[in-house]
């Protein structure tokens, strides 16, 4: 019972998080090996040197330069240590190679929705599987929030206008709090859900016991033709817009001379604000649809554009 | 006086930093509202302020108990050049709001880059009219140093108005970049 | 009668500071490329530098009001380097 | 007591709400302080006692969230960043120089209208409804989803602004021209040093702060987007604006504490502050520096790497002058005499609780912890060691330190010394379990948390209570003393710097005949011996 109010009694539960943990190890040390010479030096300046006491008072210590650059040297060495280690790790964290398991992850005051590939849809929880790097794409409909989970010394922010890419992986199957960290407004303090790791065997078991709903990408292909995209990008009307089979993950001329990678990132962005990067030798003819479309109609465009992936132009 | 510039210079300073990072944005979007910009108004703006200061660096210069009339119409020139400027200023605005470039209050602008074009013009509006006040503040320090000089000048009467001719040329300043930034980009394409 | 005409260095400055206006405004039509954006941004720290240095006395001045001017110039460097940092290594 | 003193010259409101004196302004500057402290403190005592349980029972989640963000506004604007500067300061420095009032006396009492201006502002804001946007006003919450009245309160922050602006620029000015004859730079205590050096960081940074507010109001007014996502703003370029501030207000807040400590440690070892050229120029070192590390309030926000890398590093850097100081102030009591006397016992405890502070704040530089730390009760719990830890315990260490200058009366060293143990002791209840609660993952803000969080709520709460009864005490017995306590002589501590030079409390205009100086600061004699204090 006692034992687990001790902090990081519990070791993190994923890859990195081993690493955060002996991170925050060594700096416990660290700062406990410091402060405690410190208040030891302290204690025994104010016994030995309290007025009245006949210590030696003699030859105080006149000339300080060297002990100045003495001590400033010393801290600045492990400063710079703790400096890269640190960074080392935090470039771990933050790694988010392509080509895995998505995850689409609304943010909204105040629950998290999220959303498998599958189309099976979640509110305020997450399943997923152990062992196995998950990368969550995030957005907000509508203000600042941070998705959280302590458990794995993960999180990060999720700002409206642009999609935030996040690996997650767990090694345990268990229930794991996920939390708002970003002061969101009313109900911020409610806006918790819960990561449930479960074993591949049974999460895919769950996968199929969600209800039916249909796959993102197929929601998305049935938008594509709503919204009318499919009369420029289908390659059959009178308007020449650039295919979008085999488009993504694959670099993309662009009309100032630079390339970009087709990423969730750009398929937004071309979808909100499509003149600002226009694909080489095509004309900045489409509208945009600022405005027009929701966050999660977005994604399930997104989704459907990515389908398109393994279809060769 | 120096210290209070610094001051300055950061106030505006937060307002370019923003105007830098949206324009590495909008790199097409501001080109395409410095465009809707009056640039005859605007040059004609910065000659206009750049006189003035010549004429307030002019009576700084010359001041003297014996020259009290001319530093008096020096300074009275520069502020009424002040004035010309504000109501240019002013023309300038009336123009953009019949063409709806208002945001906030009336903008309308269609086309693919209505979103750099309107991240121009709040820019655009707030660095003018926190320049423009800037402007009538130093206006009046220039009108009431005129009074002071006429009737009666001493020394510390040359410490302010030094102070308050430092004011002026930094307004000058501030509008010369302001110039750069919001009336130039866009022009040769 | 001489002590009221204006000295001959603020005339010329401001000459000077009106050719420079000429000067960027042509220049901005002239289709340079990226180069636009640094020549008129050039011409105004000359245009800059020059009210400072003769108009605001600035190079009669001793240490210390230096020093100030140059805080000022260089905290504003330091908001925007550190600033547009952040915004020019986005990936 | 026959000579009349700056107390005693004139008793009518109107010498005092006209006044131009400087010592007069810093008791009002106390006053409205005080009431500011007291209500931000309400504030925080409501919410502690909120969070005593997981659930909701004492105010709703918009009560919660308006507390928080009141006690933040009210302590971090109106409470600490004008405490040290405004009242001790403004008090202090031209005794300390031999000055007969600051460069500006009426730009002085300028600023305390202005900064009172700004204060009511605020307040109405509070009181009509208050505001939940979180002291920091991110956008695009603040701009277009918060129902309350942002814009009023951003208006009182900015017009108290103004107040600061004018502050800095006064004691800037001070210090450059109206030192006595013979007192060279480093003739200055260092108390001087560090109010210079906040001073230099509120002329420069509070302006960035108020073009943030302004185009945060603009937006929320006209419904413009500067910051907002949908026509491609970004809601980042805000935080850069407010942190650009809002990191070096840390120091603005921080640095005058360090000052005091100087005094503190040096008066009651009897003794030479160790290495004086150095810690004062640390100080500068931290105004400069301070400014180049705002964004490590962003690492999680999705500023790039790049810029993540390069702050990380300067907070890093930040930290070794502080960690200098700490060394100093450590060695200075080495070979000396030491007296506990109440602000003694006010200054070590600040050493260990900014030690504290400090350290924790490595944790946070450090890139990958912060990911797991920041926005939780860790960062609450580090930021209050600082703040609370070290300058309010300055504060009041300062304060104790210069009452008999400023009242010219004794107050009762027992009551004293046992509020400072209690506030030492107060103090850690409340805020370490912070720590640990951050650690496990507690975010802040959070009106309502899981249970497992309890134990360490109910203990922080606790601490809170013991806190608050602390910091009620000098009250009553300052209070008292103010009026019933023993005269104090001209310089009840035996020091030698300037302001005890002259007697307590001073003349109108602090010095009878010009004070000359000829010798470094800090000169102590060491037969000093406590003072029969038992008023």
């Amino acid at each position: 019972m006692w034992r687990q109010w001790i902090p990081f009694w519990q070791p993190g539960l994923s890859p990195h998080s081993g690493d955060v943990d002996l991170l925050f190890a060594g700096l416990l040390i660290a700062s406990a090996l410091v402060l405690a010479l410190l208040f030891f030096l302290v204690a025994l300046f104010c016994a030995r040197y309290r007025a009245g006491n006949p210590a030696d008072r003699s030859h105080r210590v006149k000339k300080s330069w060297h002990w100045e650059v003495s001590w400033t040297s010393a801290s600045f060495v492990c400063f710079l240590g703790l400096f890269v280690w640190g960074a080392s790790v935090y470039f771990q964290i933050y790694r988010t190679p392509a080509d895995e398991h998505d995850i689409f992850v609304v943010a909204k005051q105040w629950m998290w929705k999220t959303q498998h590939p599958g189309g099976q849809s979640e509110i305020d929880a997450l399943h997923i599987p152990v062992g196995r790097p998950v990368r969550l794409v995030m957005a907000s409909q509508d203000v600042i929030h941070s998705f959280f989970i302590p458990a794995l010394r993960l999180k990060h922010d999720v700002v409206p206008g642009r999609y935030q890419a996040l690996e997650i992986e767990v090694d345990k199957p268990g229930h794991y709090h996920l939390f708002c960290a970003e002061y969101c407004g009313t109900d911020h303090s409610r806006m918790i859900g819960e990561i449930v790791a479960m074993e591949p065997a049974d999460f895919s078991r769950w996968l199929t016991e969600q209800a039916p709903s249909s796959p993102l990408a197929s929601e998305g292909g049935q938008l594509f033709r709503e919204l009318g995209c499919s009369g420029c990008h289908g390659g059959r009307g009178a308007i020449r817009a650039p295919p979008l089979d085999g488009l993504y993950g694959k670099p993309v001329p662009l009309s100032d001379g630079s390339t970009v990678i087709a990423d969730d990132r750009y398929i937004r962005d071309s979808i909100l604000m499509p003149r600002s990067q226009v694909v080489a030798s095509y004309e900045p003819l489409m509208p945009s649809f600022e405005g027009k479309v929701s966050e999660e109609q977005l994604l399930r465009l997104v989704a459907y554009i990515k389908s398109l992936a393994g279809h060769s132009s | 006086m120096w210290v209070f510039i610094a001051t300055e210079v950061l106030l505006f300073g937060g307002l370019i930093l923003a105007y830098f990072v949206y324009r590495h944005a909008f790199p097409q979007g501001f080109a395409e509202g410095s465009r809707h910009t009056e640039i005859v108004i605007g040059t004609a703006n910065t000659a206009v302020l750049l006189t003035s200061s010549f004429l307030v660096a002019w009576a700084v210069e010359i001041f003297s108990p014996a020259t009290t009339r001319i530093v008096t119409w020096l300074l009275v020139g520069a502020a009424c050049l002040g004035l010309v400027f504000i109501a240019l200023k002013g023309i300038e605005y009336s123009r953009e709001y019949d063409e709806h470039l208002v945001p906030g209050i009336d903008f309308q602008f269609a086309g693919p880059l209505a979103n750099g074009v309107q991240l121009f013009f709040i820019f655009y509006f707030i660095a003018t009219a926190i320049h423009a006040l800037h402007m009538l503040i130093g206006i009046c320090l220039l009108v009431t140093l005129a009074t002071i000089c006429r009737r009666a000048p001493t020394t510390r009467h040359h410490t302010a108005l030094h102070s308050a001719a430092l004011y002026w040329h930094f307004v000058d300043v501030v509008w010369i970049f302001l110039f750069a930034l919001i009336y130039l980009p866009g022009r040769s394409s | 009668m001489t002590d009221w005409r204006p000295p001959l260095v603020l005339v010329g400055a401001w000459l000077g500071l009106l050719a420079l206006l000429a000067l960027t405004v042509t220049l901005a039509y002239v289709p340079l490329g990226a180069g636009n954006a640094v020549v008129s941004l050039a011409i105004g720290t000359i245009k800059a530098a020059l009210v400072a240095a003769i108009f605001m006395e600035l190079r009669h001045r001793g240490g210390l009001t230096l020093v100030f001017a140059g805080a000022g110039l260089f905290w504003l460097g330091i908001l925007l380097w550190l600033g547009s940092m952040d915004f020019l290594t986005r990936t | 007591m026959s000579e009349t003193n700056y107390l005693t010259t004139d008793y009518t409101l109107r010498s005092w709400f006209l006044t131009t004196d400087h010592k007069r302004i810093a008791i009002l500057y106390f006053a409205s302080l005080i009431f500011f402290f007291f209500i931000g403190g309400a504030a925080a005592t409501a919410m502690r006692i909120e969070l005593a349980t997981p659930q909701a029972d004492l105010v709703s989640s918009d009560a919660y969230n308006r507390l928080f963000t009141m006690h933040g506004i009210i302590m971090v604007w109106f409470f600490l960043i004008p405490s040290i500067p405004n009242t001790l300061g403004n008090f202090i420095v031209p005794l300390m120089i031999g000055a007969r009032d600051l460069a500006f006396p009426r730009l002085n009492l300028m600023s305390w209208y202005i900064f009172m201006l700004g204060g009511s502002t605020t307040l109405f804001a509070i009181f009509a409804g208050g505001i939940d946007t979180g002291w920091t006003f991110y956008t695009p919450f603040s701009t277009l989803y918060s129902n309350s009245y942002v814009i009023v309160a951003a208006a009182g922050v900015f017009i108290a602004g103004f107040s600061s602006i004018l502050t800095g620029l006064n004691f800037i000015v001070t210090i450059h021209r109206l030192r006595a004859p013979g007192l060279t730079w480093y003739r200055l205590p260092l108390f001087l040093w560090s109010l210079y050096a906040t001073s230099v960081i509120l002329v420069l940074a509070t302006p960035v702060l108020a073009i943030t507010l302004l185009l945060m109001a603009t937006e929320r007014f006209f419904g413009v987007g500067i910051f907002d996502p949908r026509i491609g703003g970004d809601p980042l370029l805000f935080q850069h604006l407010f942190w650009f501030y809002s990191h070096p207000a840390v120091y603005i807040m921080i640095l005058p504490g360090m000052g005091v400590i100087n005094e503190l440690v040096s008066c009651f070892s009897r003794k030479q502050v160790f290495g004086y050229k150095f810690v004062a120029w640390c100080s500068l070192a931290i105004a400069a520096v301070g400014f180049l590390v705002w964004g490590h309030h962003m690492f999680v926000s999705g500023q790039s790497l790049v810029a993540s890398l390069v702050f990380s590093f300067m907070s890093f850097i930040v930290a070794v002058p502080s960690a200098i100081k700490v060394f100093n102030w450590t060695a200075t009591l080495h070979k000396g005499s030491i007296h506990f006397d109440a602000p003694m016992l006010y200054a070590l405890a600040f050493i260990g609780l900014f030690t504290i502070g400090g350290l924790t704040g490595l944790f946070l530089a450090c890139l990958a912890f912060d990911v797991h730390a920041t926005d939780t009760y860790f960062v609450v719990a580090h930021f209050h060691y600082i703040m609370v830890g070290g300058m309010v315990t300055a504060y009041f260490g300062g304060l104790h330190y210069w009452w008999p200058k400023i009242t010219g009366r004794l107050y009762s060293e027992y009551w004293a010394r046992t509020a400072a143990v209690l506030i030492f002791f107060g103090f850690n209840l409340t805020f370490f379990p912070q720590f640990i609660l951050g650690a496990e993952g507690m975010p802040r803000r959070y009106h309502v948390y899981p249970p497992e969080f309890q134990v360490w709520n109910v203990l922080s709460s606790g601490g809170a209570a013991i806190l608050a009864v602390a910091y009620l005490m000098p009250l009553f017995y300052l209070g008292y003393s103010a009026f019933f306590g023993k005269r104090a002589p001209a310089n009840p501590w035996d020091a030698p710097g300037l302001e005890w030079q002259t007697s307590s409390p001073p003349p109108e205009f602090n010095f009878t005949t010009q004070p000359l100086v000829t010798r470094a600061p800090y000169q102590y004699n060491e037969a000093f011996e406590a003072k029969p204090q038992n008023a």
